[in-house]
């Protein structure tokens, strides 16, 4: 089971939950199960999201591999000017 | 819109005074070009004086030098024995723009643009110099300070034009500067301007100062009660506070995107007086 | 509002050259839109950024801010003569040795600058190039490379 | 990294990896060969100009151009209806979500114009004289409508609304009624409350910032031409032709693969070049007459109508222990948007504090619509205004409890395994390198004179990857072409043609780059975020290794050798060893001459979309001398210092972080949008909006620190946004130790400074505090 944290605004779409326990293989698990639990996180898994698996950024990348004690933090998409 | 070059200052006259209604004059055309970009101005007729050999010449007259309205900046910065006349009213003209500016703009462009925030302007005035207008009429000598009324505003009438200044001869122990204030080093419009140019005698007494201030009124303005107190002072660190205090009193600005009243007020004070111990080290040295 | 064109004979960069145009046309608009010498660009035709640098007999100026009918008679040098055949100009040699450019647009009038510059003082200080230099901005790179560049490039000039 | 294995050159000793050499585009640039946005024309071009509102919020009750498109040598007037008008979509662009509800209207003003130069109406005709004369005969008639301008007025409860029907999101319970707040965002770790309670030395500021904009020397400008069938060609100025692509598909309702978009070469952009504005339009105009249309903006629309960075207000609070340790930290940002939502708020309040290691952080932030242009990304959007407060409020704090600022930066130093507020803990990262070199700086411990001052100031920027693509064409001769797409903004030709010729161990004169158009290479997501030598870098490596592993597989079959008996060494095919059989070496010209006979062409390629950008931390060192006379404020002398984790490129390295150091310079001492009581901007030109001239400023100079990025085969880290975000701090700090006053408004310009100054003069002085 992955350690899951849901960071800035996302809780308000999880009932206030931002920490979980996830079996997921990789991000596009992740967020199916997440959208799962809380269906108004869903919407906002699909566009402007990053996760961070154990202190990596990952954007864009649904196939991204999660490890069984990985710590993933959804957070949102980071670009620049 | 036209544009004309006559070779003559007769053939300019006779274009402005019997031309299309909306005519203006190009001298260096660093104003005017950017004027006629942004359509502020849309002329019929655009004269270009440089052709002019009159306006393009600086000559010795009685001792003072006659310089040609549509002279450079650059071309004026490179005259050595201007230069050494009138210091300040040559930096002052070097001030306007960049180096690319200097190689077009004009001491009579500057003048007759009439911005209150003309750098060279005040220079003028503290120097005396003398403007030579020709127009229908015929040509007359107007003091600069008399050319500007308002901004934008000039007292040249229809057909008239700026042909030539006339800065005097220079006595011992007399010497001009310009100060002006901009928040860069480069390429601004003066926030104030200060030009002060003053006389001494032989033990170093000031016998005639006058001051004139940019960027703090609708137009350039001659402050009397500035020169008045530095003159009979040896120029000391009390009269030269004087005189500052009542250059800043002399100033009535208003509030843009460039300064403030206060700020411009307080500054006034402080680049009148910075001008004028460079103009009384000037003086004391020749 | 006459709409009739002025002919124009000049010399651009050593070569005689006659064109028409029309008497609000500025230098700056018939070099890139009627002679195809876009090397000089446009960044404000306000003459407050100098990437329209040209010299006009001999003096530096910004092409925005001269009307194409003014140059009849008179000789431009643009970015596009700076260098002799095949060889770079010293000042484009140290530009690129220094990567005194990062987009680039703004180099051209820098080059045409520093070369008036370096065409009446061979041997100017940074203080000198600076100011010298101060009508013409760069946005890229704080200017550090250029006046290194510039500097460099006039002591070779100077050693040669 | 197996696949390493095959690339003999991982030794660390690089050939052209950290080595300065002149761009492949250089001569083209020194001598006005290269072709920029407006650069270009086409046979039977028209000329394009945009009709813009003179109020800054009116609703638009009828367009008429009908006299304008009577006009003799007017081919097309377009307005609103030529624009798809698109429902809300969030899609990324630049640093930034943008919406195409909003995206559309920000093009061509449809209900109501929304700040002073909004476009409603465009032209194109024969000439830039007619297109103009056009422009004055189109009437509207709009209905005004009263403005806001300030952001914290923009938030009061009777502030005129931007938007009727914007209810604030993430807020919970959302609110009933609609204001011009966009949207709250929160970040926070820890207990705010029990880390305040551990300081000895609590600091609390408010901070204003005001626009500033990212200046770019090239104004917008495109060649837009549409053929009957509906295809188009696009050449514009842009920091990603392909996200234009997208976004002028959508508007123009195009199919996206009947639209090729040629990026320019591009005259800066620092974000501003990451949206679209004219392209759509001179698209429409050209789809309508027939004709090319060429647009370009003049450098007032350039001021009026494209993004600068937000404006904002900020309340920054902090707490240390006597010895040191910052205890919690507390940040509200309000950040203006501009007329539409979408500010940078939500970096600048993951960024605020990320310089630090903190167990209790807090940061809210609020995107607030105001009636002034969209702003769009600026060189890591929304960080230089978030630190600017939190690096002034650590130095106060230093010298509340008297310790060196770099000391105290030192003792809480982000590192890596530091949990960051916004998710992630860091990896390995440079901040405590970059605080060492600036300790022992010769800069640091030189003496100052009287009204002179020294600060320092901390930055930390994400990067980003992304999607990038690219392909080696190897000619017969054995060069190779390197076609990529992002665009070349400050020499990144040079250093993705260094890490090809390093991958394939040829001499760089070997590699020949070119930006590929939208046709000709896949997605290439813009060049922003500090990407372009990291992401497109890796593409780069990777397609070197495509074609070298093809390489070796023709080889293998030549000599009949298994391909693993074949290795690649310095631009050579060598057996892997004397067992593999005695074969001559052959080099990438025999191989490539060769090729028709051993299988074809050869052609390396990569797509990919990078992850594991490194952040990079930067730290400034500025001297200032104070004119406390007229309150000038001189930059002395500037040092500044930054983790690259790998400088492919120092000359281009050091002058991004030059770069960036003297636009913060700017931003700092001069910048601003000034706005009159009647909404209109007053100082759109390089005359009035200041930005440092080459005599304002002294040289820079630089100190790259080297921390490699793992996720990077050189470990590159993005380095072009970091250098923007120390300045107005480390000047801000500066001037206090200058003045003993501390300034809590950016720009510090004269008639501030003074004012200040001669408040403190005044008997009862508390502008110090």
């Amino acid at each position: 089971m992955a350690r899951v944290v849901l960071n800035g605004n996302l809780k308000q779409f999880s009932d206030g939950k931002s920490e979980f326990d996830i079996e997921a293989k990789n991000v596009r698990q992740l967020f199916a199960e997440l959208g799962a639990l809380h269906p108004a996180l869903a919407p906002h898994l699909e566009e402007g999201i990053a996760v961070a698996i154990d202190g990596e950024i990952f954007q864009d990348a649904w196939f991204a591999a999660i490890g069984p004690d990985s710590e993933v933090h959804v957070i949102p998409k980071i670009a620049g000017g | 819109m036209r544009y004309e070059s006559p070779e003559s200052v007769e053939g300019a006259v006779a274009l402005l005074a019997n031309g299309a209604a909306a005519a203006r004059v190009l001298g260096g055309g660093t104003d005017l070009l950017v004027q006629l970009r942004a359509g502020l101005v849309e002329p019929d007729l655009v004269v270009d004086i440089k052709n002019i050999r009159e306006t393009r010449q600086i000559t010795l007259e009685q001792g003072g030098f006659r310089v040609g309205a549509a002279v450079s900046g650059a071309e004026l910065g490179e005259h050595a024995a201007l230069k050494q006349a009138w210091p300040g009213v040559v930096e002052a003209v070097e001030l306007i723009g960049s180096t690319q500016i200097q190689g077009r703009a004009s001491m009579g462009g500057n003048l007759c643009n009439a911005s209150p925030a003309a750098d060279s302007v005040p220079a003028l005035i503290a120097a005396d110099a003398v403007c030579t207008i020709a127009g229908p009429g015929g040509r007359r000598e107007v003091a600069v300070e008399k050319i500007c009324t308002g901004p934008g505003r000039t007292s040249l009438a229809k057909g008239e034009f700026l042909v030539s200044f006339f800065l005097p001869e220079r006595a011992a122990h007399c010497a001009d500067a310009y100060l002006r204030f901009i928040p860069r080093t480069e390429m601004d419009i003066a926030v104030v301007g200060a030009g002060v140019n003053l006389s001494l005698d032989a033990s170093g007494q000031c016998t005639a100062a006058r001051i004139a201030l940019g960027a703090v009124a609708p137009t350039a303005i001659l402050v009397p009660e500035a020169g008045a107190a530095l003159i009979g002072t040896a120029l000391d660190d009390a009269s030269l506070d004087a005189m500052a205090s009542a250059a800043s009193a002399a100033c009535h600005p208003i509030d843009d995107k460039r300064g403030t009243v206060a700020y411009r007020v307080k500054v006034a004070g402080v680049m009148a007086r910075r001008a004028a111990v460079i103009a009384r080290d000037r003086a004391r040295s020749r | 509002m006459s709409k009739t064109k002025s002919h124009v004979a000049t010399n651009v960069n050593g070569n005689a050259v006659e064109f028409l145009c029309e008497p609000q046309q500025t230098l700056l608009d018939v070099l890139r839109d009627e002679l195809d010498l876009t090397g000089s660009k446009e960044g404000c035709s306000s003459g407050d950024c100098g990437a329209c640098s040209v010299i006009l007999d001999g003096r530096l100026v910004c092409a925005c801010l001269v009307l194409a009918v003014e140059t009849n008679g008179h000789r431009i040098e643009t970015i596009e003569g700076m260098a002799e055949g095949d060889s770079l100009h010293p000042l484009q040699q140290k530009f690129l040795e220094h990567s005194a450019l990062q987009c680039g647009i703004c180099t051209p009038g820098f080059l045409i600058a520093a070369k008036a510059l370096l065409d009446i003082d061979p041997d100017p200080t940074e203080t000198q190039v600076r100011y010298w230099l101060a009508g013409n901005l760069c946005r890229c790179t704080g200017y550090d490379k250029i006046v290194r560049a510039v500097l460099d490039a006039a002591a070779e000039m100077r050693a040669n | 990294m197996a696949d390493n294995a095959k690339s003999a050159s991982q030794s660390n000793v690089h050939k052209w990896v950290g080595t300065r050499q002149v761009r492949p585009d250089g001569v083209d640039k020194v001598t006005g060969r290269a072709s920029f946005g407006a650069d270009l024309h086409a046979p039977n071009m028209l000329f394009g100009k945009v009709l813009r509102s003179p109020h800054p919020h009116a609703r638009i009750v009828f367009i008429d151009t009908s006299k304008a498109e009577a006009l003799e040598g007017v081919k097309a007037v377009v307005t609103k209806d030529d624009i798809c008008d698109l429902p809300s979509e969030m899609v990324p662009a630049g640093e930034m979500m943008v919406n195409y509800r909003d995206i559309t209207r920000n093009v061509m003003a449809r209900e109501k114009v929304l700040y002073e130069g909004h476009a409603l109406a465009a032209v194109a005709a024969t000439s830039e004289s007619i297109a103009r004369k056009a422009l004055s005969l189109i009437e509207v008639e709009y209905e005004l409508l009263p403005h806001v301008i300030d952001v914290m007025d923009a938030m009061k409860a009777d502030a005129p609304l931007l938007h009727e029907d914007m209810i604030t999101a993430g807020v919970e319970p959302a609110p009933e009624k609609p204001s011009n707040v966009a949207k709250r965002v929160e970040f926070s770790q820890g207990d705010l409350e029990a880390g305040f309670a551990e300081a000895d030395v609590i600091v609390e500021r408010e901070f204003y910032t005001h626009p500033v904009h990212q200046g770019y020397i090239e104004p917008h400008a495109c060649l837009a031409n549409v053929a009957k069938d509906g295809k188009a060609e696009l050449w514009c100025t842009t920091q990603g032709h392909f996200v234009v692509r997208g976004h002028c598909a959508k508007l123009l309702g195009m199919d996206i693969s009947k639209l090729r978009v040629t990026a320019s070469e591009i005259g800066g952009g620092f974000g501003g070049k990451t949206v679209v504005y004219l392209e759509p339009v001179a698209l429409a105009l050209s789809r309508k007459s027939g004709q090319p249309v060429k647009m370009v903006m003049t450098r007032e629309e350039v001021f009026r109508a494209t993004g600068p960075t937000s404006g904002a207000h900020l309340k920054i609070k902090m707490g240390v222990t006597k010895d040191g340790r910052i205890t919690a930290a507390d940040g509200l940002f309000h950040y203006q948007a501009g007329a539409f939502p979408g500010s940078p708020v939500q970096l600048g309040c993951m960024c605020a504090f990320a310089p630090y290691d903190l167990e209790h952080v807090r940061t809210v932030g609020y995107d607030v619509v105001v009636n002034r242009p969209k702003v769009a990304a600026y060189r890591a959007p929304g960080a230089p205004i978030a630190e600017y407060g939190a690096e002034c409020v650590v130095d106060e704090l230093a010298k509340k409890i008297g310790m060196d600022p770099l000391d105290l930066r030192l003792k809480n130093a982000a590192k890596e395994g530091t949990q960051t507020v916004y998710g992630p803990k860091l990896g390995p990262v440079g901040l405590v390198e970059c605080l060492e070199a600036a300790k022992a700086h010769p800069h640091y411990k030189a003496p100052l004179g009287e009204n002179q001052g020294r600060g320092v100031a901390s930055g930390f920027w994400f990067n980003i990857g992304g999607e990038s693509c690219a392909t080696l064409n190897l000619s017969e001769d054995g060069s190779a072409h390197l076609v990529i797409g992002t665009p070349d903004i400050g020499g990144s030709r040079a250093s993705l043609c260094q890490m090809a010729a390093e991958e394939l161990g040829i001499h760089l004169d070997q590699v020949h780059p070119i930006i590929g158009d939208t046709a000709s290479l896949g997605y290439t997501f813009l060049t922003g975020g500090s990407r372009a030598t990291f992401a497109t870098g890796m593409a780069v490596i990777e397609a070197a290794r495509d074609v070298i592993d093809k390489m070796r597989e023709r080889v293998a079959k030549t000599w009949d050798i298994p391909v693993d008996a074949v290795v690649w060494e310095h631009g050579y095919a060598r057996p892997a060893s004397s067992n593999a059989g005695a074969f001559e070496p052959l080099s990438m010209a025999e191989i490539a001459a060769m090729a028709n006979k051993t299988g074809g062409p050869l052609v390396g390629h990569a797509a990919i979309n990078a992850q594991g950008a490194g952040p990079s931390f930067g730290v400034h060192i500025v001297d200032v001398d104070v004119d406390t006379d007229t309150g000038h404020v001189k930059i002395l002398r500037y040092t500044a210092i930054q983790d690259a984790g790998k400088a492919i490129h120092p000359c281009f390295v050091e002058g991004q972080m030059q770069g960036g150091a003297v636009q913060g310079i700017g931003w700092a001492l001069n910048e601003e949008y000034i706005y009159g009581n009647d909404g209109r901007l007053q100082n759109p030109g390089f005359l009035d909006y200041r930005i440092p001239v080459c005599s304002d400023v002294p040289m820079i100079d630089t100190v790259i620190v080297e921390v490699p990025n793992p996720t990077h085969r050189y470990g590159v880290r993005g380095v072009g946004e970091t250098p923007i975000i120390p300045p107005m701090a480390a000047i801000a700090n500066a001037i206090e130790q200058a003045t003993g006053i501390r300034f809590n408004e950016l720009p510090m310009s004269p008639p501030k400074v003074l004012a200040a100054i001669e408040a403190s003069k005044a008997p009862v002085a508390d502008a110090a505090e």
